[in-house]
């Protein structure tokens, strides 16, 4: 499910209770939410947080939309190229022959065609400011996904532009597999496909150009 | 204030503004696209905001979202629009949130036709999304009244911290009237630093709101329901609006009519009249609360043979007024529906055939 | 045939393959995801079709689409699933396509919880989507009877040219009972060459079908809506289906409840028989049409002194209960919702406060 | 208005009643709708004729999932930089500054973003098999278009892949120009940010390499 929250210098530590003020969107909704919010109290700070299906399966209309109106919050995309909270079932996102519940032989892309990938697609669009594809499989990832998710809020906090951070991620659970043999899978599988880096970074290249 | 010329759509975004509100999500759709036209033009005027959304399932969440920040904020649609909202409107309801919505009702089901209609009253009043909710709903009958409908609208749902529906056909939308705008209009707003994502800043508060409707624990969520349950009984207990028409004498008859279908009733009352045959009619101005014990006392007195339902649809307030008249007398409906309206005549006729028990 | 021990969306899924029904779109939601993940397995093997919609909206006109084309087709979703079709349940009635729908509602409004609920009356039977149409709604009380209302819904559907929704709540798709698959199952086809697109080729006929729901002109919208009220009339002269419990005795009240509760209301009512209360039963296996004159002659036993709606809801079939007992006895409500159900002894306890006047 | 329709050899000369059999989606959904057609009715040939609202706008998620699938129908997209049937509101193709009954000072790209170019967007999917972009302003343009219907149909027929025209158009109605200016002015703005060509043509390639 998409969560769509208000986001202070620092998150609270009571895990269900964002603060100074959180709310839930719809399964897939969340970007269109925080656009209503940020439309009216363009000072706040709102991020969405959303997995497979809600951004890349229900969500995809408003993800585009958001980005291309370039409203100036910040999109966190984890995928793990399965459905988590639902149980397991297949994604956009979810890899060629790919077991998963609703696709038990393997995803068949000549049925359902090949994995979308998001930040490819978005940057295909003329008005988002900064797309980028990280992973937090290993510690030498980390340090990267985490100055992209730093970038994406400065930008936000400078009214600059929309920012989609994508994390490819594992899930274990839903993949049936031990986490360490995930973290393996998702390197082999998912990386090859899932090209880490930055697709568009519009205010560094006009900081440039300003030069 | 002067009476000046409109037409219903442009007047309904007009008072919108003068009732405070300055933020107004929506997707184009005929018959109600021009207050989105006219709010483009006039929104920068007044410094308000104005923000075509790709599709009405968002422009619903743009609306919660604005929403749940306290802001006042509005929409408006027509009918597969509204469908389109459902789900929305019932995180709306759900959550509190105090947004207003507006449905210029045009011919169904489907795509139908893009004429008058009052075919969405069960989706407004009983249905539409999920869940145990309810909308509060008002049904103005002439450009004036959907002025002051909308001015008080954004009180009440303010009020109730509920979504608000105000359910016009498309002849509301569409026709020119005079109308005087309300003196006073920007209600003071409600205090809502208790619930809304202001921002911690703005509130100066250590408290932190959190707007939900995920309740995951099964008690929790009964006593959500409860409470929203409670919420509209009082609506029920306070906010019932409707007017009478020639409930004077011994009437034959009582008809039930809302929106633009009243006015050609009234036409056809007075028609009758002059045939020497009293009908009355309670017109429902809010169609949930519902009149139920106005209607009740209409058809109590004793010259009352029969209550008619008449809308411009298959008849789906009927089966609120067999609720409310609990067998006293028969109930009956006329009605015509995707944009053809009843005229007086043919509205007349249709009581007289009732009452000489030829139908 | 021999019983099978099944999970009820498991069930659900396999009778609709028995039915011949080999086409089935949907999109994943809790708790009625099993159907789709046992048809992703079980389609092939039967040369069927699964596909996941990328979201409810895209997969209410996948089954248009579909059905359009003459093809026998369902889906399975529920709650906010539903009010996302909404748009394409009102198109599809109007279209007068056969799509038969399962709602296994959950905890509502809005994100609400994952536990079994029965909020969405209202939508289903009420509102929903724009316009005047009507769903033939069918609420099963078991596994089994979940398998023998789907085989028969696509009868139904292709007799009446209309959709049919099953509404069951969380137990009847998460629960495992024994069940029987009925022997003959996949009834013969009705004849659609007369409306559906199934290409000239097929066909063999000059006449080309159109499938619509646009109707510009108003008089030809208005007679498709009288033709489709027709239509739900012969619905509620043909099509209501109940079911008795306890109802030979000087009952004092008549309990109307349907799906999961009213296997509860049954144990309820012979703890009351115990104690020397006599209770009894009216269970709608239609929601629409409504059986209205069952509950109407229950409650004109002289004994009777109350009907109570019992619902795992905020009280949504009150209001057609008293529509049918206009008046003659007073009605009560009881019930909770959100994944909370009430216990028998609770149920017991509620009626005997409601016949004790103490509520 | 989304119109999905089953298309015989030749249309029939009834305006309103295509043959052998026609259907109409809701705004947005034509795609879907011939989803639902395709996989029951695999042997049927069906098209979609949309417009920029429809598809664009509301239709976004419907057209980007089939394309992504390979759904083996045809869309034709008409691309007018406006509205039509509801009455010229601003639609996502819509240019910058261009005015519109919900743009009445000019489409602010700082406030809604730059012009959608769907045939770009979707050739930025892996699946889809033929993407182009024609026009039909002066009879030059025509024949290409003609040929790029042409070809889109005969993939669909060899049940090859998705295919996509977008059809740059005018709307002098909505754009309140005669036929005439509307044309001058779809050349001078449309043409050079909406260009024309071949974005994708999967089943050429692999023909290419095949010999």
């Amino acid at each position: 499910m998409g969560k769509t929250f208000l986001k202070p210098n620092s998150l609270s530590d009571n895990h269900t209770h964002y603060c100074p003020g959180c709310k839930e969107a719809a399964h897939g909704r969340a970007p269109a939410m925080a656009t209503g919010i940020k439309r009216v109290r363009p000072d706040l700070n709102v991020f969405t947080y959303q997995g497979d299906g809600d951004l890349a399966s229900i969500g995809m209309s408003e993800i585009i939309h958001s980005a291309n109106r370039g409203e100036k919050f910040t999109t966190i995309f984890v995928n793990n190229a399965v459905y988590g909270m639902t149980g397991g079932q297949m994604a956009p996102t979810t890899m060629p022959n790919q077991k998963t519940t609703t696709s038990p032989f393997g995803r068949d892309v000549k049925d359902v065609g090949m994995p979308i990938k998001m930040a490819n697609l978005l940057a295909a669009l003329q008005t988002p400011g900064y797309i980028e594809r990280t992973t937090v499989l290993k510690p030498k990832y980390i340090v990267k996904a985490k100055k992209a998710i730093k970038k994406a809020f400065i930008y936000q906090m400078e009214k600059k532009c929309f920012s989609f951070v994508e994390v490819v991620s594992t899930c274990p659970t839903n993949w049936g597999m031990t986490p360490q043999d995930s973290i393996k899978w998702a390197e082999d599988t998912l990386l090859p496909y899932y090209e880490l880096g930055v697709f568009k970074d519009t205010p560094k290249m006009e900081e440039k150009n300003a030069k | 204030m002067a009476k000046v010329l409109m037409k219903g759509n442009e007047a309904i975004g007009e008072a919108a503004i003068r009732a405070g509100c300055l933020n107004y999500f929506a997707y184009p759709i005929t018959p109600q696209s021009e207050v989105a036209e006219y709010l483009a033009k006039r929104m920068p005027e007044v410094g308000g905001m104005f923000l075509q959304g790709e599709s009405e399932v968002a422009v619903g969440y743009m609306l919660f979202g604005a929403s749940a920040c306290g802001e006042r904020v509005f929409t408006t649609s027509s009918s597969p629009g509204i469908s389109l909202m459902s789900e929305a409107i019932s995180y709306i309801a759900a959550a509190q949130c105090p947004v207003v919505f507006v449905n210029i009702m045009r011919g169904g089901p489907g795509l139908g036709g893009i004429l008058p209609s009052q075919a969405d009253y069960s989706q407004s009043v009983k249905g539409g999304g999920h869940g145990d909710y309810k909308l509060l709903v008002m049904a103005p009958a002439s450009v004036q009244e959907a002025v002051e409908m909308v001015t008080e609208a954004f009180v009440l749902a303010e009020k109730y911290r509920n979504p608000v529906m105000i359910l016009g056909d498309g002849l509301i939308g569409q026709m020119m009237e005079p109308v005087e705008f309300p003196e006073k209009v920007a209600a003071k707003p409600s205090d809502k630093s208790e619930w809304a994502t202001t921002g911690m800043d703005t509130r100066k508060s250590d408290k932190r709101n959190l707007v939900k409707t995920l309740f995951l624990d099964p008690e929790e969520l009964n006593r959500h329901n409860l409470m929203l349950k409670e919420k509209y009984k009082k609506m029920e207990a306070e906010e019932v609006r409707y007017s009478t028409y020639n409930t004077d004498g011994d009437y034959k008859a009582v008809i039930a009519s809302y929106g633009t279908m009243s006015r050609v009733c009234k036409t056809a009352i007075d028609m009758l009249k002059k045939e020497g045959i009293e009908v009355c009619m309670i017109r429902p101005q809010t169609l949930f609360p519902f009149p139920e014990v106005a209607i009740r006392k209409a058809v109590e007195k004793k010259s009352c043979k029969l209550a008619i339902s008449i809308e411009m649809n298959m008849g789906q307030m009927v089966e609120d007024i067999q609720r409310s008249v609990s067998g006293i007398v028969p109930v009956k409906w006329y009605g015509k529906c995707g944009g053809e309206i009843p005229t007086p005549e043919e509205t007349a006729e249709a009581v007289k055939k009732y009452l000489n028990n030829e139908e």
